[in-house]
């Protein structure tokens, strides 16, 4: 049986979150509400009222990220200034805290960064051939709403979205 | 480069000037410089012009200031010392002038060192204050950053202008002639120094042992295998011309030397931001001392008859 | 994965090691024999330096086992090692094989009093202050368990096999990393105002 | 008189239209404005080139004026380069929603003043070719920058801040990279497919997004304010008089923020009055700009006094010399035309009626730029011309040569700015429709309030969903 | 020898050597490190020499040339190339010290700006030409077949001493002419021919290290002084615990001014009468012993009370009070007359006034003692003076000169306008000059010739002051351009040339030294051994030492009469053309390091400035650089002025040294004015010499600035503790001595 991916595109954001809200509230047998994908042209934090919590590891990273800067920027630090002994600087130590501690601080935040767009790259699916159901309305004023659903579910759906005044529905069979 | 380096040497690595430093000693090279005997006359600024390659820069430059003057004598004419003691206050300078030869003070906690980005400047084992000319990027912090101002940079390539031929033929090959871009200072005729400790050790006269010396208030960790050098077995050119010996230059290590004497019979010590004297009339004295810079040259008071 | 393949894959990886490891020992081979001493490690493939006379090393100091420091006298008492003066090489080739035209051509420099126009080889920047004698006190004279005869073995540190070549080939880096790691291997001083002033 | 930030009503694709105008058809003036910029450019690169092939002598650098301009005008780029963050991260942690329209060339400008900075201490090295000895490599000699020098935390602070900043600034530009590609042709779809990175505006971008730019506004805050403060210390950390002050680190922060504000008002207007972004770059929006700006102004100002005071209420001789010096020596007009333009021209700021008028606003801006590179003069030459040893006292006035790459930068940074607007969108294009949408929203809500209210007692016909 | 010889000057050979190139760092833009192969030659030496090792300096020793006083000098050599010059620690005169000016001998040698060619003028244009057309020219002209007449020849030279002087002086007496005009312009002839009078002896030593007071009224011991090096050694000695006291008395601040505990402000020509008042308080207010003085000189001193003294000199009472008291408790003292007091045209009385200080004080035998004479007498040095120029420019306007030989003197330069001697000189029919650099005379000669630098040459020399070596002057390297030649040998030649008997044996200049050294009494050489090894010895001394037979001082005090000081309405200042050590009279003005070594007064470098006090700044309305018009009745010169409290109001300072013609140096070219241009015709009335300090001059602002190019940017401490200062009491409480008065 094949699978049907199908996106309706709403031009009225609260027909589509509406839309959205009957198939979580499963009005449709056998569509979970965690198969949607939304595709917006702005964020707005009222989709998840509707999608429920999704995950995003990003301060993970970050955290991951700042930790690693820190020690691997200090130790590196300190690693270079004692196989650098030649070098007694003003009566200062081989190895000095304070400038250690400002140079460990930026490590932090640089590394904290880094892997912050990292995770970004990583967790956002980003960087990768764009989906073919995309329409340039989205990236206008447009919200499209994305379910991969079987075959026998699919008139049901755009039976839903239409209910929901949708603008246009674009659908592709996937295998 | 390992982390066990780092570990088992925390200590050791964390310790500072005051707690005598990582560093271990071959040398604490020291200067007196006696007031009393300065005339002023300027032979060990020539003397060191021939020694250390120094660059002439011309009229144009030495009006914008962009001269190489090592050892520089400087001539003050105020003398605030003197002027609370005479009643009178003379339409003339009675009392001569003040000359002071200003030289790289070879601090222990010396200011240029820490701020080079690229540790151009460093201390030596020699307990010198030193300058790494190929290493230098010409940031020019270190002369920022010294308080004696006396770290000169190198704003042209001079060596064309400098030494047109056969000019050159003069120059000292025991020292690098330097390139523009670059800063300079005293050295404390290091070509010098090496000559006298490479000759010490070719003849086999080695410090055995290892040694904690103190010096003043300052203690060094003195280095076994050190070299063992005589007193006044060689002297820095500014000394060997000085007609009037005013300038002693030695080891400040060497218990023996003349300029450690000076430095203990007037009663200055090393690691000092304010000394202690017993005696407070004894002339030594360093210049900005209070600044905790820690320097390596005594000036002993300029005397005069009133 | 079929077998032909998996053979020249194995060679691949083998060949490489295997030369790796030859050359490992063989350098070790060269080196093994200085005592007290941690050869520098590195390798340079030097130019072909042309030169007035295309001096023979390996004759000198190879068939005939002269000495580096009977010609390079000045190496154990300077800075710098020295060429030999004309006078010395005419000491023995006055009479020793005179016919050789590279010798008449040095025969012809000496009657001009002119010393040969050589050109140098191991040449370091200007701003680096290398002194042979210390070298030689710490690697041979210094050094117990080296006789003095060996002391082109410490002179291969940097110069390479010169008794193997005609005129000298430079075959070591001669960079301030080369100079560095073997300090560190030595315990050689790290001072940079050692070489730098 | 207009007193909302932004007209609700606007229609999304009049926003996108706007905008994406703005970076097409370069007109004559945009062309002239590049030339100009280039032509600035050349002044510095020739100069630099003389510099670099003589040495430092013809820029008028001496014993012991070793800076000079260069290093003024370097913490002059730096405190430029706070207003990005200022504008974008502070705000938008704490939900000010009126810079959405006016953060993007705030960040843009960021970037390219800390281009414009880095070069700087770079340009004033006497061995520019050997300038990658700053950078922590690991080098076949065994030797290694020295990591207390403030120059080399310089080269750190820089470093991560341009990166951040340049990544902040990009990562923002996503999604109207997205809505560029989506609009354009030829060699800019392909570069907008390629810099857009497959955005598709879905829910799990736009999550991650979210997260992502509240994260890095979170370290861009405590970065700028080091990276100043790391600046700072070029001075604090040294012993010299007038500089070895403790208070440099805020005083150097806000006269970044200022400056930087300064300049967002400069840019401010004339973005607006050449890309006709008046219904985003709105009178209220510049109003609440000039009204940061003199905060920042009074702020700045304080830390002026508490600096004089404490230098003169301490018992730092040289210091007070150096003070005194400022007031009344050589570079005393320089001084009082910093306390001028930096303390006393911001209360026009403090008046609605000046603040609604873009000319004076525009003059002021550039003004108050001018007392803030002022300000970094004031802070180099006057302790370098004056300090601890007086037979080194002497005041050199800087030549040609660091006069030309002064100049330049500005037309660098000028260059970069000006490609930046015809290639990127200058104004964020999803925040104003964010912008428009949540106060609309808001709009709708309060009105619709009842509504909400009989809508959230409605009960759903079943609990469990039917198989 | 002549084996001996080739040897050593094979190993003189400049070479290129590893390491020993010129070394730039950085020189390397933009790649850092350059590590070449076969960019470089490596020489070796054709011969090897024993203790010559490539990279090893050498030290020889040798006697410094740069001024007259004759220091040991050692000179470092390295791969054949001369490096430094260092003291001869062995040298009794400088103990192994030396002054800057010995110090820069080093780039005189290597000047860019040295004559190589000898120069021939063809057309009224000197151009180069070789030896033999000179030495032919030469032969023509002074040759043994030449008509020349004996008085119609003359030398003229600066201070000569040693073998020098005795080839010169045969080469006179060869061509039978009495001229030898010696001239130098820092000189002390009027203190010398004071002392001829008075203590019998023309030029005793002073025991500077022994007083324990000196009063010096003008002498600039420790700058321009017969030997300054010498004289510096002793004073450190003077100033070791117990201290002694310095007084200087001048018009403007010399460099022993600047180190004197007193300095007093004389107005110019009085120090004379400043030094009979305080004879006058030491017989009335101190009761000094006056039997011994002879009642004329007793009714001189009588007539400067303490009011008159005040009034002439200007010197205020209490200070004349203070010196009086010092000299009177300070035993022994020490009172010198020079530069100064003695350039007057009553110079003459006022240095007798000054030694009559000595003669009350009893400091005869005590710090002023017999320097015995030079058992070779031949050898002695004949110092140069003022009056040596005068008799020149006196002889050429009689026209009486066809020929004359100039060496190691630039009297064209040094010789004040009114002399006009470049227009003498021109008229004279054949003028050689020996020298190294083209300077003013040498640019007016018909011939020059380029002698080799002192560090090229053989020579002996005996210093004017302390004379009591025979300093041996040996080459530390290969000459540096082959087409010079030593002045030693050129002076034999000229001496073979005359056919002068007894010189055909000596192969060269060096032979004949070797010779001279050979022949010196046995038993001066006794503990060498072998002759070869007595040589060996003299060369690795560097100088012979010599027993001079003592004299006993006698202490003629005579009447003195000095003039009441005389305003003068036109021109109220007094032209102070002060030498300094450094400059010297101007010779180094083509010496770089000189020229860039400040002012130890003013810390001016590269130029001439004029020093004023503040006050009579404030009376012409002018700041430190601003430009002063400076016009004596022979002509004005323009300088800077430099202001500062140590100078008489009625003075103006401008130093020796520059002002020279653009071909003498590159380093000296349109650089600065020469006070000496302007001196007025004044001649010191009893022994003819210049009265260099006789000149007035009036003042009028040139209305211009030219910012001075000093050291430095204060002259002011500003509250630090950089130079501080105790009082002598203090001192010697802490190190030792007891206490002044």
């Amino acid at each position: 049986m094949s699978k049907h991916r199908i996106m309706g595109l709403f031009s009225d954001f609260d027909q589509a979150f509406a839309a959205v809200a009957d198939i979580r509230a499963y009005k449709i047998p056998g569509v979970s509400v965690d198969d949607v994908t939304i595709k917006s042209p702005i964020e707005h934090p009222e989709i998840e009222e509707v999608l429920g919590e999704r995950p995003a590891h990003v301060p993970k990273f970050t955290l991951m990220g700042a930790l690693f800067g820190m020690t691997f920027g200090f130790l590196f630090l300190a690693s270079a200034q004692a196989t650098f002994l030649v070098q007694p600087q003003g009566g200062k130590p081989v190895v000095p805290l304070p400038s250690n501690i400002v140079l460990t601080y930026e490590m932090t935040i640089l590394f904290g960064v880094l892997f912050t767009i990292i995770s970004f790259v990583i967790g956002s699916r980003i960087v990768r051939k764009r989906d073919t159901l995309y329409s340039e309305m989205v990236s206008l004023d447009q919200v499209g709403v994305l379910l991969e659903v079987d075959e026998g579910k699919a008139q049901a759906l755009k039976d839903l979205f239409k209910a929901h005044e949708v603008v246009e529905i674009r659908e592709e069979v996937v295998r | 480069m390992s982390l066990k380096n780092i570990l088992e040497n925390w200590s050791n690595y964390r310790r500072d000037r005051e707690a005598g430093g990582h560093h271990e000693y071959e040398h604490m090279w020291g200067m007196a410089i006696d007031l009393n005997k300065c005339i002023g006359c300027n032979a060990c600024a020539v003397a060191c012009y021939a020694e250390n390659n120094l660059a002439i820069v011309g009229k144009e430059k030495m009006t914008k200031k962009q001269g190489m003057h090592w050892m520089r004598i400087e001539r003050y004419w105020g003398e605030p010392d003197l002027d609370k003691l005479s009643q009178s206050s003379s339409q003339y300078q009675e009392h001569g002038a003040n000359f002071l030869p200003m030289m790289c003070q070879q601090c222990n906690a010396a200011t240029c060192e820490p701020v080079c980005p690229v540790a151009a400047t460093f201390h030596t084992p020699d307990g010198l204050n030193a300058q790494v000319y190929n290493r230098c990027i010409g940031s020019r912090y270190c002369s920022n950053n010294c308080p004696y101002r006396l770290r000169y940079f190198n704003f042209y390539s001079y060596y064309e202008s400098s030494w047109p031929a056969p000019l050159h033929l003069q120059l000292n090959p025991d020292l690098s002639v330097r390139d523009k871009g670059v800063m300079e200072k005293c050295t404390f005729c290091i070509q010098r120094i090496r000559v006298a400790k490479d000759k010490a050790r070719m003849e086999d006269r080695v410090e055995k042992e290892a040694a904690v010396i103190k010096v003043g208030d300052s203690t060094f960790r003195a280095a076994a295998g050190r070299g063992k050098l005589e007193d006044m077995e060689f002297q820095t050119a500014c000394q060997q011309t000085c007609p009037t010996g005013a300038i002693v230059f030695g080891d400040m290590l060497n218990p023996e030397s003349q300029v450690r004497k000076l430095w203990d019979g007037h009663q200055v010590s090393l690691g000092k931001t304010k000394q202690t004297k017993q005696n407070p009339e004894k002339r030594g004295y360093r210049v900005f001392e209070a600044l905790n810079t820690d320097p390596c040259v005594m000036y002993m008071e300029r005397v005069r008859e009133v | 994965m079929n077998a032909g393949r998996g053979i020249v894959w194995s060679w691949a990886l083998f060949l490489p090691l295997a030369v790796f490891l030859l050359l490992m020992m063989s350098s070790a081979q060269v080196y093994a024999e200085v005592p007290n001493a941690v050869p520098p490690k590195g390798d340079h493939k030097g130019e072909d330096v042309p030169q007035p006379i295309e001096f023979p090393h390996d004759i000198h100091a190879k068939i005939n086992e002269i000495n580096c420091m009977y010609c390079h006298t000045y190496a154990r008492r300077s800075k710098v090692a020295g060429i030999p003066p004309t006078s010395k090489c005419m000491g023995c080739h006055s009479v020793i094989a005179t016919d050789k035209p590279r010798i008449q051509k040095l025969t012809e420099y000496w009657e001009k009093r002119e010393p040969p126009p050589w050109n140098k080889v191991h040449d370091v920047p200007d701003y680096v202050h290398f002194t042979h004698e210390k070298h030689l006190k710490r690697f041979v004279f210094d050094n117990e368990e080296l006789p003095v005869e060996r002391v082109s073995e410490v002179c291969a540190f940097c110069h390479g096999e010169v008794k193997n070549m005609t005129v000298a080939h430079k075959v070591k880096p001669l960079t301030m990393g080369f100079c560095v790691r073997c300090h560190e291997a030595n315990k050689g001083p790290s001072d940079c105002w050692k070489c730098h002033k | 008189m207009q007193t909302k930030d932004i007209n609700e009503q606007i229609k999304w694709a009049q926003i996108n239209k706007d905008v994406l105008r703005s970076m097409e058809n370069p007109r004559m003036a945009y062309w002239v404005a590049v030339g100009t910029c280039l032509a600035m450019l050349m002044c510095a690169v020739v100069a630099e080139i003389y510099q670099y092939q003589v040495g430092m002598g013809p820029a008028n650098l001496n014993w012991p004026q070793m800076w000079g301009l260069y290093i003024a005008t370097f913490i002059f780029w730096i405190g430029m380069s706070h207003s990005g963050t200022l504008l974008s991260a502070i705000l938008h942690i704490v939900h000010a929603d009126w810079r959405k329209p006016i953060y993007r060339f705030a960040e843009a400008m960021t970037t390219f003043s800390l281009m414009t900075a880095g070069l700087f201490p770079m340009i004033h090295l006497g061995r520019l070719w050997n300038m990658y000895w700053v950078l922590p490599y690991v080098s076949d000699r065994g030797i290694w920058p020295n990591f207390r020098s403030p120059l080399v935390w310089d080269a750190f602070a820089i470093f991560t801040y341009l990166t951040s900043s340049a990544m902040f600034l990009f990562i923002g530009m996503i999604p109207d990279l997205a809505i560029c590609r989506d609009n354009a042709k030829g060699w800019r779809k392909k570069l907008y497919t390629a810099l857009s990175l497959g955005w598709s505006g879905t829910d799990r971008q736009w999550r991650h997004f979210r997260k992502t730019y509240l994260l890095m506004a979170c370290f861009l805050i405590p970065l700028a304010v080091s990276v100043h403060s790391i600046v700072s210390s070029d001075f604090a950390m040294s012993i010299m008089p007038g500089w070895h002050v403790t208070s440099f680190p805020p005083y150097f922060v806000a006269g970044a923020l200022y400056s930087g504000c300064a300049a967002i008002i400069t840019l401010f207007i004339l973005l607006r009055y050449f890309f006709r972004f008046e219904e985003y770059m709105t009178i209220p929006i510049l109003e609440k700009t000039c009204k940061l700006t003199f905060v920042i102004a009074m702020a700045w100002s304080y830390l002026n006094l508490i600096e004089f005071a404490a230098t003169w209420y301490g018992h730092d001789t040289a210091a007070k010399e150096v003070l005194w010096d400022k007031f009344t020596g050589p570079y005393s007009p320089y001084f009082w035309a910093m306390l001028f333009f930096g303390s006393v021209l911001p209360f026009t700021l403090a008046f609605e009626k000046l603040r609604r008028h873009l000319p004076t606003m525009f003059v002021v801006s550039l003004l108050l730029n001018v007392g803030m590179w002022l300000e970094r003069w004031m802070i180099v030459s006057p302790t370098l011309s004056l300090s601890y040893h007086p037979i080194a006292w002497n005041v050199l006035w800087p030549s040609m040569v660091q006069w030309a790459i002064v100049f330049g930068s500005f037309g660098w940074f000028g260059l970069l700015f000006l490609v930046f607007v015809k290639v990127f969108p200058s104004v964020s294009m999803y925040e104003v429709k964010e912008m428009v949408y949540h106060r609309r929203r808001a709009h709708v809500e309060d009105q619709a309030k009842y509504f909400h209210r009989r809508l959230s007692d409605r009960q759903p016909a079943t609990d469990t969903p039917s198989p | 020898m002549s084996g001996n010889e080739i040897n050593r000057r094979d190993f003189l050979k400049v070479m290129g050597w590893s390491g020993a190139g010129v070394a730039l760092a950085g020189c390397d833009m933009p790649t850092t490190v350059t590590l070449e192969e076969g960019k470089e030659k490596v020489t070796s030496y054709v011969l090897p020499e024993e203790y010559v090792i490539p990279g090893v300096g050498v030290y020889y020793a040798s006697t410094c040339q740069q001024c007259p006083a004759g220091c040991g000098i050692h000179g470092r050599v390295r791969e054949g190339r001369f490096l430094k010059v260092e003291g001869n620690p062995d040298a009794p005169l400088n103990h192994g010290k030396v002054c800057q000016m010995g110090q820069a001998g080093v780039q005189g040698h290597y000047n860019p700006d040295r004559i190589t060619k000898p120069l021939i003028r063809k057309g009224g244009a000197l151009v180069e030409a070789s030896w033999d057309e000179a030495m032919d020219l030469i032969k023509q002209n002074v040759g043994a077949e030449s008509t020349l007449k004996g008085e119609r020849f003359a030398w003229v030279t600066g201070t000569v001493s040693g073998h020098q002087a005795v080839l010169l002086q045969s080469h006179l007496d060869a061509m039978g002419s009495t001229n030898h005009f010696a001239h130098e312009i820092v000189n002390n002839a009027v203190s010398q021919a004071v002392n001829r009078e008075m203590l019998g002896e023309a030029q005793p030593a002073y025991r500077i290290d022994e007083a324990r007071l000196i009063v010096s009224f003008g002498a600039d011991l420790l700058g321009a002084s017969q030997s300054p090096v010498h004289f510096t050694t002793q004073y450190a000695k003077f100033r070791e615990a117990p201290r002694g006291v310095l007084v200087q008395v001048e018009s403007k601040m010399t460099l022993t001014g600047a180190n004197a505990d007193l300095w007093l402000a004389v107005r110019p020509g009085t120090e004379g009468v400043l030094a009979l008042g305080l004879a006058n308080a030491l017989l009335v207010k101190h009761k000094r012993d006056a039997a011994d003085l002879p009642a004329d000189v007793r009714d001189v001193i009588a007539k400067y009370d303490h009011d008159t003294v005040q009034r002439i000199t200007g010197v205020a009472g209490d200070r004349i009070v203070k010196v009086a008291a010092w000299l009177n408790s300070q035993s022994p003292s020490l009172v010198l007359a020079g530069g100064s007091a003695e350039g007057q045209a009553h110079g003459y009385d006022t240095a007798a006034a000054v030694m009559l200080l000595n003669i009350i004080l009893g400091n005869i035998g005590r710090t002023i003692v017999s320097s015995g004479d030079l058992p070779f007498a031949q050898m002695e040095a004949k110092s140069g003076n003022t009056a040596g120029l005068l008799a020149l420019a006196d002889t050429l306007d009689k026209g009486g000169l066809d020929a004359v030989f100039v060496y190691n003197t630039n009297p064209v330069y040094t010789a004040p306008s009114h002399l006009n001697l470049a227009e003498k000189l021109s008229a004279v029919p054949f003028k050689v000059v020996f020298a190294q650099f083209p300077d003013e005379t040498a640019m007016r000669a018909d011939v020059v010739l380029p002698i080799h630098s002192p560090y090229e040459d053989w020579g002996t020399h005996v210093a004017g002051y302390y004379g009591n070596q025979i300093s041996i002057q040996q080459p530390l390297m290969e000459p540096l351009n082959p087409t010079t030649r030593g002045f030693g040998d050129l002076l034999l030649g000229m001496l073979k040339m005359r056919g002068v008997a007894g010189y055909a044996d000596f192969e060269d200049y060096y032979g004949y030294i070797r010779q001279a050294v050979a022949a010196l009494p046995a038993e001066m050489k006794a503990d060498a051994g072998s002759e070869d090894k007595y040589w060996q010895q003299v060369l690795q001394r560097g100088l012979i030492p010599v027993q001079r037979k003592p004299r006993s001082l006698t202490a003629k005090a005579i009447a003195v009469s000095l003039p009441d000081y005389a305003q003068d309405s036109e021109y109220p200042y007094h032209l102070v053309p002060s030498p300094r050590l450094g400059m010297w009279d101007g010779r180094y003005a083509n010496i770089p390091w000189l020229q860039e070594a400040p002012d130890q007064i003013s810390k001016v470098v590269w130029d001439s400035w004029a020093e004023m006090h503040p006050l009579t700044a404030q009376k012409l309305g002018v700041m430190e650089g601003d430009v002063i018009k400076i016009t004596s009745d022979q002509g004005a010169i323009e300088a800077a002025v430099y202001i500062y409290k140590g100078i008489h109001p009625d003075a103006i300072a401008v130093p020796l040294g520059q002002g020279h013609e653009k071909e003498f140096s590159r380093y000296a070219k349109d650089r600065g004015v020469n006070p000496l241009k302007i001196l007025s015709p004044v001649r010191e009335a009893k022994t003819g010499e210049l009265a260099l300090y006789g000149t007035r001059v009036k003042l009028a602002k040139a209305g211009r600035n030219e910012a001075l190019v000093k050291l430095g940017g204060t002259d002011q401490q500003m509250g630090r503790k950089l130079v501080a200062t105790v009082t002598a009491d203090v001192f010697r409480r802490t190190e030792g001595g007891q206490d002044v008065a």
